[in-house]
């Protein structure tokens, strides 16, 4: 990771319709940007905006949410419910300074397997461009804690 | 309502009559047109043939100059290859950020920007049918058009392919029949009504034009019109001033005076023929008006002094 | 895993004019049913009906496609765009092959050699007016490329003027040098989507 | 943090997997992942001998955990957990690594790929160790079954299931069943008539005590699960007493008032306000059509009730509202052909001689309007001249995109009917491709070519009674590029048939609402698996069968109309049934009444307890979906196999390798 | 002083508003059985002690130490790491202590961005001059040293460990005479780790008496803009209140008073993000209207939805009023910071 950048996206994708349009992907051998991390969940009203600041947190670049297409879904309409969250999550991870590209929501039936491709590959190539998170100079703000100082302290407390 | 206007060339002179009496109308209704000062040529249909981007920017500008000029942000567009030009620059700016991006640069050689999405460009009728709608110009019909035969004639682009929305079936249009018939007209039924009046080709081949030319001809006669009412310069040009050619090329006798819609609507207003612009047709429309009663002076409508036939002058040539 | 280096394969002739048409024109879908060709009211005096130009194209025959009267007899109807149930954006595709057509300068060699050379009058008004003049542009094309029809033209000419509907002189917008900068930027930026 | 004792096995897949990732190196990296106490790599794990691998470990080494990285999980997640069962290891204690289809399969990159694996790995290490034992659920099943549709594909399966000494409620909204099959006059390609072939089976289900037939009625709910469904059905009110009505037709015939049939007959024919679609029909019953009756919409006439014999007209009649209590549901709703108004260029509508193909099928039924006469809408004269125009509405992103299948061969049908009937009419057939892809099919085509059709490729641009050129006068002309000789051409004919696409129903998204369903991007529901699971549905105990699955054909309709049947019969015999134990959990300590769940569950599993201000799951209920889990803002919702703490640990699994940045907060609450 | 020797108090105030102080000795009679019971080794608001004599006690010379206010500047963790080597067990008191309060939210922005809104641009500073604050500045008698300003405001355990945590802003008085009296009467407090105390493990609605019901917000409104029916569910109404997802222990004293709760005592346990947590929650309930099947156009249904949602104004200061600091983004650390 230290020549060239490479970010690494955690993908959240439903039981029923994304995962298996990722299975479909692969069956079809289509290749795309490696870069996306795959959690299985049984519907994307599942994933809670929580996982989603954890994955941020734990050092993804980018969080994508898959689901099946509005009413489509296998449980009515989880997906539904996935994008009114999705809707409020964007605009406080706005506020928190976090980049609109960082957390995607997207659809892809069974059948879209290059759907789920492109998607990685857009969303790879924009976190690319991106860079990674700057937590400092947005999320936590400034600098306050410079790394030397931080060093410094470390080896007081030790 | 007051909107930004955007006459486009044909206006300015061709249609003249297209122009004069849309403001006729207009002021009839209430709409206020603010004509966008030191407006462009939308490049009609050839400068898309020859090369691209300076083709989006030439009508880019005009959108810039709307924006910028804070009228109203809406334009409308009288001439529909004007309207298309306008819609669609502003749909596929809107669409593809790389083409905004690249237009706004060369806007930007001319100090100018436009942002896609600003200007919401509107074809004259669709105001007319959409904003002020047909109870609104049912009120103002003084002089009913009872018994005028109208063939109701779209052509292509105020309804295909829809850059600036959906206004009207692409294929089978009504809004202008519900307004001729509003104005007290009878409306023929029509089936060639969003068929092509042959654009450019009478500049490119006559045969394939003229033939285009005689099937709405054709059409509108089989069904007995006595007028054929447009809403674009173009297709009034082709229809009208080469009618003559048509007959004598295929041998027909066809006299379908062809009007404006607006034309048409500021007679049924009660506004006399001549602030309308009527009898700067090469089809003459005396014998459909004598059917309303409508009676043109014996002169023609004043006009430059003219210049021997045999005197044509050649327009000075630009360089290059 | 040894691999053997195969050399990048150069784009197909489809695959260039789908670069070359702005937006999605979704040209590769055409399933060849011939409703564009059925719907095209020029489409009776075309060499090739858009459909036989896009299996032409897919063929990768450019020269024959880009020698076709067939583009340049487009009469930006959209007629074909609206009902192609693949919903290809075939008059901007039309566009695109004209561009290709003068690029590289198969046109001269068209039936309908004549249609470029009217776009390019036309655009020369255009460019040092900024507004387009119709007896300059019918005069002007007409005695460079038919100087037999102009002739046949004139009554009409004659009639345009005595009716007031076409001026002598053209007009000209204040702000030409503006438009002038702005075609001169663009044309530098290039044409290419 | 704890004692478990986790097996990681890393699959080759032959070189599926091995090929592109660095299986022995992902297996000895995760050996040194925290608890994992055996870590292999093997060449197919789902071998019998990979599998024993496992079963050995578990047994020798006292696993308590097992991680798989192998293949899909919706491909051997069944498998492994049936090896651990083996070990008497609980199933859900074991956790698989997709390493295949989302990852060697889906790139090049061996580096990539490697440390992808890795990731997956280290994910479902940590997750792994937070699972808990589950138990599957057992479900007893009703015997009932309920079908809901009264065409070929529901007449079938209800037969199916009443042979099998079951009982079935058939549920369907018109007044008589049968159902498109019913309006058509020979079926192709063996042109039986298809009245003779289906009315028997229509009466097969009048007269089987084990159907109770609910025609002119409408299911309106549905509440419960599989082998426990409680269906709420409305009975429209026919204002005919079935109980007195012998069926003897007089009413109709004292009827006053006729009105255009545009059902049965597809608007070519008229039939009353007191009305049964047809004379065959079941049940024999007729109903009255309020809004068209004079009685209800005046006040005066009766004639039906003073004529009828058997005093069974009643004008009083109100819905009934019924409760079926049922075990399984099968909908085979049918479709709805595609309206051509929709294509203005066509003139349906506008231009008289233009036809839909159900028009036709009444036309050239014996039965029809026309009493199988072929005539243009002036109702006299003979065309001599027919243009059948395939794909409307079909083939078409601005309308269908799907191919409905069946309007090739309809159209072929009518070429011959046209020829049999009217010998010296000119038939031309224009298509984009000629799809005859079933049994005897072909060779149909093939006999239609030899009888003289004329087939012209090329879809129609335009249908106009605009002529252009001598010959056209008083004609439809047909404008269209014939493309396989390149050219543009117009051809006059006086009548044209338009072959209509078929659509899911209008209504099919309702309908998939009531029942939980899921709808494609064009309304047909959505199958478990469209090859090996085609007449199942994701929601457990509702199939589906006919063409609201998607566009088919008779024979189709009817095999998975038996197949749907079938299926419901092995659930009846299996008496109970096991199910995902994928389910949410509310716990009530936690719980502080606020209600945000109570509505988010698609299957009202969720029910509040205003005693206790409490919510609670139904665990029968729940299908493991986990929205109100995610919603919950006390934490107080679990979703089995899907905690809080599963995920958490699966994701910070998954981000191993690229947490530079910070260290973690030890004093951080979990 | 009695011969027995009685357990150390101290209390503390960092960051916050003073409104901690007020509320402890609000528990009324109960303070002086604390009096009684502790000896105070350090309670700077009520006797006069210097830090010197703090620094001069031996390691865990106090019993109990409750900490209040967050950690804003140099001397707030200076002061955090000098209490915590002093005491046995540490309270992060209140909800500054524990989780950033109101001076947290201060992490939307940058410390530049707070210094001149308070020093600069606001319209009642007169400040000429435009002097800020410096950590150091020279003056003929030598160097003034004030404490540095951070970037980032932080909870108290996010620079110390705590052994309890007591939510609330301010924790109620009844809560913390319960507490004073568990520790008087010698009752065992749980384990200690962050382990909260004086508080419910339930979310607030469990104590507001307004009717619930099922919720469909149509849209969402400020307290200005509506007049709240005084029976029903503030959120049913669509006002944004935090109790759903808001630990217990107040006694639902905003709602009561038709005020929504802003969420001053913290998420529940088993929460990570209590922002994220009102998300999930508040968007599962909103209603676009429209049946999610009636083939509403997946764009249409979007902006249906981001209509209503910008109705609800600053939802991470909303979410965040209190938890700013302590919110799972917050938490994050880098590496080599001391916990």
């Amino acid at each position: 990771m230290n020549d060239s950048y490479e970010p690494v996206i955690v993908g959240f994708l439903c039981n029923w319709c994304s995962y298996r349009a990722a299975d479909l992907a692969g069956t079809s051998r289509l290749h795309y940007a490696p870069n996306m991390r795959p959690i299985r969940v049984m519907c994307s009203a599942r994933v809670e905006p929580q996982f989603v600041l954890k994955a941020l947190r734990e050092g993804a670049d980018g969080v994508l949410i898959a689901g099946c297409h509005p009413g489509e879904c296998h449980y009515v309409d989880g997906n539904i419910k996935a994008l009114r969250r999705y809707e409020l999550l964007k605009r406080m991870l706005r506020q928190l300074g976090i980049e609109e590209e960082r957390v995607q929501l997207v659809w892809a039936a069974a059948s879209e397997g290059n759907v789920l491709a492109d998607a990685v590959n857009r969303m790879t190539e924009q976190l690319r461009r991106l860079g990674p998170l700057r937590w400092r100079e947005t999320v936590l703000g400034g600098d306050a804690q410079p790394e030397e100082r931080a060093g410094e302290m470390m080896a007081k407390e030790v | 309502m007051r909107y930004g206007y955007y006459p486009g060339c044909s206006l300015e002179r061709s249609a003249a009559a297209y122009h004069q009496s849309a403001m006729a109308v207009v002021q009839t209704l209430g709409i206020d047109l603010v004509e966008i000062d030191d407006w462009n040529c939308c490049g009609a249909t050839e400068y898309f043939s020859i090369n691209l981007l300076p083709a989006y920017a030439l009508v880019a500008r005009n959108l810039a100059l709307a924006q910028d000029q804070g009228i109203s942000n809406q334009l409308v567009a009288p001439c529909s290859a004007c309207f298309l030009n306008l819609t669609k620059t502003d749909r596929y700016m809107m669409e593809s950020s790389k083409l905004a991006a690249d237009v706004n640069e060369a806007l930007a050689a001319g100090g100018l920007h436009y942002t896609p999405g600003t200007v919401r460009v509107r074809h004259l009728l669709e105001v007319i049918v959409n904003d002020v709608g047909y109870d609104a110009v049912a009120a103002r019909v003084s002089k009913p058009l009872t018994g005028l035969r109208v063939a109701a004639y779209y052509g292509c682009l105020i309804v295909r392919p829809g850059y600036g929305g959906i206004f009207d079936d692409p294929e089978h249009p009504t809004a202008l029949d519900k307004l001729m018939r509003v104005l007290g007209a009878e409306v023929v039924d029509f089936p060639l009504r969003a068929q092509c009046c042959g654009g450019h080709m009478t500049q490119i081949s006559q045969e394939v034009a003229f033939e285009m030319i005689r099937r709405l001809l054709k059409n509108a006669a089989d069904y007995e019109a006595d007028v054929i009412v447009t809403v674009c310069p173009m297709c009034q040009l082709n229809l009208d001033a080469y009618q003559p050619n048509v007959n004598q090329f295929f041998g027909t006798d066809y006299t379908i005076p062809v009007l404006y819609f607006t034309q048409l609507m500021g007679l049924a207003f009660g506004a006399s023929p001549i602030e309308l612009g009527i009898g700067k047709e090469f089809v003459d429309a005396r014998p459909a008006l004598d059917k309303i009663g409508v009676a043109l002076p014996l002169t023609e409508a004043p006009r430059r002094p003219e210049r021997p036939k045999e005197a044509l002058p050649m327009p000075r040539m630009e360089e290059e | 895993m040894t691999a053997t280096a195969i050399a990048a394969r150069a784009p197909t002739f489809l695959e260039e004019v789908i670069a070359r048409t702005p937006g999605e024109s979704h040209l590769e879908r055409c399933i060849q049913c011939g409703t564009c060709g059925g719907s095209c009211p020029s489409g009776a005096d075309m060499e090739h009906t858009p459909r036989g130009l896009f299996a032409l194209i897919n063929a990768g025959l450019r020269e024959l496609v880009l020698r076709s009267n067939a583009p340049w007899y487009c009469v930006s109807c959209y007629y074909c765009t609206v009902r192609c149930p693949q919903q290809i954006h075939i008059t901007d595709v039309m566009y695109t092959l004209k561009r290709m057509a003068i690029d590289e300068g198969y046109y001269t060699e068209s039936t309908a050699r004549d249609a470029p050379e009217f776009s390019k009058t036309f655009i020369d008004f255009v460019e040092s007016n900024g507004r387009s003049f119709e007896l300059g542009l019918a005069t002007a094309y007409h005695l460079r490329h038919r100087p037999l029809n102009a002739v046949g033209m004139v009554p009409m000419a004659v009639g345009m003027l005595r009716r007031g509907r076409m001026d002598l002189v053209p007009t000209r917008i204040k702000g030409i040098k503006q438009l002038q900068a702005i075609l001169k930027r663009a044309k530098e930026l290039g044409g290419a989507k | 943090m704890n004692e478990e004792r986790i097996g990681v096995y890393v699959c080759h897949c032959g070189s599926n997997i091995a090929g592109t990732v660095a299986v022995e190196e992902v297996a000895q990296w995760a050996a040194k992942l925290p608890n994992v106490v055996v870590s292999r790599d093997y060449k197919f794990m789902c071998s019998s001998l990979g599998q024993e691998l496992v079963e050995k470990d578990i047994k020798e080494l006292g696993l308590t955990r097992v991680v798989v990285a192998a293949c899909s999980p919706h491909m051997h997640e069944r498998t492994f957990r049936a090896t651990c069962e083996r070990a008497g290891l609980n199933p859900f204690l074991f956790e698989m690594a997709n390493i295949r289809e989302l990852d060697s399969w889906a790139t090049d990159d061996r580096a990539a790929a490697t440390q992808k694996a890795k990731a997956m790995v280290s994910a479902a290490v940590r997750r792994v160790v937070y699972h808990q034992p589950l138990q599957l659920l057992p479900v007893k099943i009703n015997p009932n079954t309920l079908i809901v549709g009264g065409g070929v594909a529901g007449i079938t399966a209800a037969l199916e299931i009443a042979n099998a000494g079951y009982h079935v409620y058939l549920v369907e909204r018109e007044p008589s069943i049968g159902g498109h099959m019913a309006q058509l006059d020979k079926t192709f390609p063996t042109l039986d008539c298809s009245a003779c072939i289906l009315t028997p089976k229509m009466v097969d289900v009048a007269q089987n005590k084990n159907i109770t037939l609910l025609s002119w009625s409408q299911v309106e709910a549905v509440e419960g699960y599989v082998g426990n469904f409680t269906v709420t059905v409305r009975k429209k009110a026919r204002y005919v007493n079935e109980e007195k009505c012998t069926g003897c037709g007089i009413c109709i015939e004292k009827c006053p008032k006729k009105v255009i049939d545009e059902v049965f007959e597809a608007g070519l024919g008229y039939r009353k306000a007191i009305y049964r679609p047809f004379p065959q029909a079941v049940p024999k019953y007729p109903v009255i059509d309020t809004s068209n009756c004079i009685f209800f919409q005046r006040g005066k006439c009766k004639a039906c009730q003073m004529f009828c014999p058997t005093d069974a007209i009643d004008f009083e009649q109100q819905d009934q509202i019924l409760k079926l209590e049922v075990g399984n549901i099968i909908l085979a709703i049918g479709y709805d052909t595609f309206d051509p108004r929709r294509i203005p260029q066509y003139g349906y509508g506008r231009l008289a001689n233009v036809f839909t193909s159900l028009e036709f099928e009444r036309m050239v039924n014996a039965a029809g309007p026309t009493g199988g006469r072929i005539v243009l809408r002036d109702g006299v004269t003979t065309p001599k001249s027919v243009a059948i125009i395939h794909c409307v509405g079909s083939r078409d992103k601005n309308y269908n995109e799907h191919c409905s299948r069946i309007c090739c061969m309809y159209s072929l049908k009518f070429s011959h009917l046209l020829h049999e009937r009217l010998p010296d009419a000119q038939v031309y057939e224009f298509y984009i491709d000629i799809r005859a892809t079933a049994k005897r099919y072909e060779e149909f085509y093939h006999r239609v070519l030899e009888e003289g059709t004329r087939f012209i490729r090329g879809r129609v641009a335009e249908v106009t009674d605009a002529a252009r050129m001598p010959g056209e006068e008083g004609k439809l002309i047909v404008q269209y590029e014939d493309t396989l000789i390149g050219k543009q051409r117009r051809l006059p004919v006086d009548m044209v048939i338009l072959s209509l696409g078929m659509e899911a129903r209008r209504d099919s998204r309702e309908v998939a609402q009531i029942f939980g369903l899921g709808c494609e991007y064009n309304g047909f529901f959505i199958e478990r698996h469209p090859k090996l699971d085609p007449v199942n549905t994701m929601t457990e105990g509702i199939q589906i069968a006919g063409a609201c699955q998607g566009p088919m054909a008779i024979p189709e309709a009817v095999a998975q109309g038996a197949a749907a049947a079938a299926r419901v019969l092995s659930l009846i015999s299996q008496g109970t049934v096991m199910m995902e134990p994928v389910r949410a959990h509310i716990d009530a300590d936690k719980c502080s009444g606020c209600r945000i769940c109570n509505n988010l569950c698609p299957y009202n599993a969720i029910v509040f307890h205003e005693d206790r201000k409490v919510s609670e799951v139904i665990t029968a209920l729940c299908q493991g979906c986990g929205a109100c889990v995610a919603a919950c803002p006390s934490a107080a919702i679990t979703g089995a196999h899907f905690t809080d703490e599963q995920v958490m640990a699966q994701i910070e699994g998954m981000l191993w390798d690229v947490q530079p940045q910070f260290a973690m907060t030890s004093m951080e609450t979990r | 002083m009695m011969a027995k020797k009685k357990p150390r108090f101290a209390m503390y105030w960092a960051a916050s508003c003073g409104g901690c102080e007020i509320s402890t000795l609000n528990i009324g009679d109960k303070i002086l059985a604390v009096d009684e019971a502790f000896d105070i080794a350090f309670w700077p608001c009520v006797a006069d002690f210097k830090v010197k004599d703090v620094e001069r006690y031996p390691d865990g010379y106090i019993d109990l130490c409750l900490f209040n206010g967050a950690i804003r500047n140099s001397e707030n963790e200076e002061m955090a790491h000098l209490l915590r080597e002093k005491s046995k067990v540490l309270v992060a008191f209140g909800s500054c202590a524990s989780e950033g309060c109101i001076p947290g939210l201060s992490n939307l922005t940058t410390a530049q961005a707070t210094l001149r809104a308070v020093y600069l641009d606001n319209p009642s500073t007169d400040n000429p001059k435009k002097v800020l604050p410096q950590p150091f500045t020279k003056v003929p008698e030598g160097t003034i040293r004030i404490p540095e300003f951070y970037e980032r405001v932080k909870s108290l355990d996010q620079v110390v460990p705590v052994d309890y945590v007591m939510p609330g802003c301010p924790p109620e008085a009844k809560q913390i005479a319960a507490v004073m009296d568990a520790v008087i009467t010698g009752v065992a407090l749980p384990p200690p780790g962050r382990t909260v105390i004086g508080a419910g493990n339930v979310a607030v609605c469990e104590e507001c008496p307004r009717q619930k019901n099922v919720k469909q917000i149509k849209r969402f409104y400020r307290l200005h803009e509506i007049t709240p029916d005084p029976e029903i569910c503030l959120l049913e109404q669509g006002i944004v209140c935090m109790g759903i997802a808001t630990r217990a222990g107040c006694g639902a004293l905003c709602p009561r008073v038709n005020m929504r709760c802003e969420g001053c005592y913290g998420p529940l346990n088993g929460i990570e993000d209590q922002g994220a947590n009102m998300v999930a929650a508040i968007a599962s309930v909103i209603e676009e209207g429209s049946g999610p099947l009636a083939g509403v156009d997946e764009a249409e249904l979007q902006r249906r939805i981001g209509e209503i949602m910008e109705t609800l104004v600053d939802p991470a200061g909303t979410f965040y009023r209190f938890n700013m600091a302590h919110s799972l983004l917050m938490r994050a650390r880098f590496k080599g910071d001391v916990v």
